[in-house]
């Protein structure tokens, strides 16, 4: 059995309490909206492209801890990154959620909260859905 | 029969009844608070579907042979039993149904599709489950009739000169939940259908949550139609009751077709059974409505009373209690409650506190409980709901307490 | 795996398996001949009920707490293993109702009344039970639709030439019955649906009798819609499944609206969920899915292959017995036959026959069988049935024949 | 557990095998159809009333042998009788089959052979087919 601190760690804590990069930005070049029906999470994704670059990125959620955390944690990310990059997070990303961290170190000192979100089933939702999001607008361009 | 109010001896017993609540859920003593989503089963619900399917199992309705004649006799004796439970007139008045959802959706079927003209207003309430709304809506949709709710207060009741002023003489229909799911609130259905009754309304109860936590009397309600699910009442799931007025009733066509519902089918048309068969097509849920019948048995050998008593302890204690918690905000404080108590916690999502609470072996309900309109009402995107039955002890509800105060700690608020 | 042909110990096992086939009926050992109108339960199925209940039962899909997680992937498996069964492609394509009823009403409300114009057709068979006729009917009522019948033969076969001199450009449906429960007619569905398909055709499948007595294939088929109940397939009564490729269902609006099956709901209006859950409304009957489950696993494991090699053997076995008594006739002789048979005997009314039958502890089924067309094409009131599973022995019908030679003797015919 | 002979006596299969009063009456003065959807039994029943008294009774059938057997017998019992004696047959017709004869000792032989039907509930339905149809019958007066 996990212990709760698995979950509930200082990093999500706190970025659920002070998300980073969150606003909207206007006159975005690609914006998505994603909801989590049994929860009710919600996000608004917006981010500025050039060329195969994120340039910026803001966002504004509703929802849990564990979706807004992951929230703000992408966006710290991915901003600044291409295309590639941010693919191998994405993949990164969903490994480490649906299979923990047993065969694999993360990459990111931050990816590393998500590690025992494999054991709650039920969330594993909440903590993809802004990575789910982000593929949404990508696809936009 | 003794008050079950400060007899840990006799709830100790009940619980004892419950296999599940012998159980670990998490490594800790299992602490179920969401009854208002499902019931648990005691013993003997269990019971009678082993018994079935081990001694006399066979389809209903169908042959001569004894195995045949004592599933029959036990299915149509199950009819009886929920009959007598909430004193219908005549046996053909209880349909047997998957459950609640199917039992409105036949109602806004059978009833309302045949009856209702375009311009014809129904009547329901912001606090209703999902259940007896959409089919509401989409028959609206289908054939332009009105929907109109009536609003609720800040403390989740029905505000009562509205319903006034929304009955017109276009309204046909007034459905609405006897006890909300997500806030608790008791409606007055008897004062709101005597209205509605005045004015030739008919009247429609969802009892899906006071089924188990009041005394139903369709006859003392006056109510044309009422719907509830086994599995809220103790019984299995799958089943489900339509109450209807013979005379509603006999004048409706069938909302599901096949088998067992026909006198007779030739390749040209079709003559439909009588009540109950017309609204029972194809082989029946023979378990569930075994199974309900014992779970009914079951509740009613408590003492109803004595049920509503304890449960209605719990309640205040729980409120007492989950009051001393600053943080806490409890969302639906009508006069008149059920055990069902949502509740919010500062901006910790519903769901956050659903998973620590998990760890400690405490089961409660967060979300939007199928009335998103009461969330947007309080404007909430969701609540943590603990609902309580009998089984439940005031040790059940300080786990509780602990688990919340876990919960802010973890949080730091 | 061993043939289960001379072989008595493993089917004396599979026998044990079955609680209820160590009984007496009226103090003689049970005969059980009505498996077409319902399997019995091996104790796996009930033993998954009892764990349900016991260890780890609550509502699916609600909330974040362990029991309702485990609950919801067992439900949730269970679609996996039904989808695996009849080989679909997607998940989202196995919709949980509450029989082959339920699931033909479904395809007729939700796909049929939306897609079809009045003067289009359906076609059906002589020999469909009243659950493939009545939902068509009462739709060709309200829409002015043709419903046209393929005939069958003295032997009760589809009579092919007739078939494609039905098909027509405002054929939209075609719907059969794949095995039949009065006749045991197998049907060549494979052959009938590819013509129908070539003029662009939608293929309905009522699976009800083949689900346990062939292995199906649902892509094999080419079949857009396909229906059974799970207590004809050994699992619990109150659940059986519509199977619907996904590009159909995926367009189709909900039968039964509710909570569930929703994305979101305000008080103007209602977006539906995606599949499977926009067909699911309201509290599923979760123990239903979950002994379904376990009866397919329990059926998967003794082997399909060998099941069907030793029906048809006791079909073969009884047949012979049968007609070596001169008073009886068989009604329904088609070449290719599940292990359903029906007879009359001289002019000895079939309920008469159960009677005595009964008494001597065998249980079969007397009556219409649901097919009153069937009836009149053979000019039969009525028909006695004995209906095989592998749990029945070579045994169990020879005491069938004593019993029907009691039968003539009592009736001096 | 009751024999099997309790129901299918020589009594029943005599007139199940050469009913009563077989066939129809052209300008009856009551006519009734009686149903069974369980077992298919269908009954038409004739009658011909004069003042308070059945002249004559005549009836087709098709069905089981006890509702064909029960409707001969009716047949024979009913006829010159005046609606008084008809009704008490009936009560006592309702009270054998459903009660049995133990507490009650049939004041016809012919009403004897009915006494164990209530051993098989499901065939009470098919012994008082042809009661309820002359009921429906006499109330068309
Ligand atoms: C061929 C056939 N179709 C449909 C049905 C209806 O199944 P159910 O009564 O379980 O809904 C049956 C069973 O009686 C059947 O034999
Ligand atoms: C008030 C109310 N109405 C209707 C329902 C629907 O019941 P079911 O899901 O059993 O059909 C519920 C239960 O969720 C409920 O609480």
């Amino acid at each position: 059995m996990s212990e709760l601190s698995d979950l509930y760690q200082e990093v999500i804590l706190d970025h659920n309490k002070n998300p980073r990069n969150w606003g909207h930005i206007d006159n975005c070049s690609n914006h998505s909206e994603g909801f989590n029906p049994l929860c009710g999470d919600h996000i608004d994704l917006f981010l500025n492209v050039e060329g195969k670059t994120i340039k910026d990125v803001k966002f504004e959620a509703n929802g849990c801890a564990i979706s807004k955390a992951s929230a703000s944690i992408m966006s710290a990310l991915i901003k600044g990154k291409n295309f590639e990059e941010v693919k191998a997070l994405y993949d990164e990303f969903h490994q480490i959620v649906t299979h923990g961290c047993e065969d694999h170190e993360p990459t990111e000192i931050n990816l590393e909260v998500f590690c025992g979100v494999k054991e709650y089933p039920t969330r594993v939702k909440c903590a993809t859905l802004a990575w789910h999001t982000l593929v949404d607008a990508l696809n936009k361009v | 029969m003794n008050s079950l109010i400060n007899n840990p001896q006799e709830i100790a017993q009940i619980r004892n009844d419950f296999p599940i609540l012998q159980t670990k859920m998490n490594g800790k003593p299992f602490i179920y608070l969401d009854s208002a989503a499902s019931t648990q089963k005691p013993k003997v619900v269990i019971d009678a579907i082993t018994d079935l399917y081990t001694n006399y199992y066979s389809n209903i309705h169908r042959s001569v042979y004894h195995y045949s004649q004592l599933s029959t006799e036990r299915y149509e004796n199950a009819r009886e039993i929920i009959r007598k439970f909430i004193n219908a007139n005549r046996f053909e008045e209880i349909i047997f149904t998957s459950g609640a959802t199917e039992s409105l959706n036949l109602i806004a079927y059978s009833y309302a599709r045949f009856n209702l003209q375009e311009g014809d207003e129904i009547i329901i309430t912001e606090m209703e489950h999902h259940a007896n709304i959409v089919p509401w809506q989409q028959l609206a949709k289908e054939k332009n009739l009105i929907l109109k709710y009536i609003p609720i207060n800040e403390r989740g009741e029905l505000v009562w000169e509205e319903y006034a002023k929304l009955l017109s003489p276009r309204t046909k229909i007034v459905s609405l939940v006897h006890i909300s799911n997500s806030l608790g609130t008791i409606n007055p259905v008897k004062e709101i259908f005597a209205k509605a009754k005045k004015v030739g309304v008919v009247t429609c109860l969802d009892a899906s949550q006071s089924i188990q936590h009041t005394q139903i009397d369709v006859q003392d309600l006056d109510c044309d139609f009422l719907a509830f699910s086994g599995h809220k009442l103790y019984g299995p799931t799958g089943i489900g009751v339509l109450y209807g007025k013979f005379d509603l009733l006999d004048k409706m066509v069938p909302f599901k077709t096949g088998g067992d519902m026909i006198k007779s089918v030739t390749l040209e048309k079709t003559i439909f059974a009588d009540l109950p068969e017309r609204f029972e097509a194809g082989t029946q849920n023979i378990e569930g409505a075994i199974g309900l019948a014992a779970a009914v048995i079951y509740f009613q050998s408590l003492g109803i009373d004595r049920i509503l008593e304890y449960e209605n302890h719990l309640l205040n204690y729980a409120t007492e209690k989950i009051m001393e918690i600053p943080e806490v905000k409890i969302i639906g404080t009508a006069e008149k409650k059920a055990s069902i108590i949502s509740f919010i916690l500062e901006d910790i999502h519903p769901h956050d506190i659903g998973t620590i609470l998990d760890k400690q072996g405490i089961a409660i309900r967060t979300g939007q409980h199928c009335t998103q309109p009461v969330m947007k009402c309080f404007g909430i995107p969701a609540t943590a709901r603990a609902s309580l039955a009998f089984y439940n002890t005031e040790e059940d509800i300080n786990v509780l307490i602990k688990g919340l105060k876990t919960v802010i700690q973890t949080f730091n608020v």
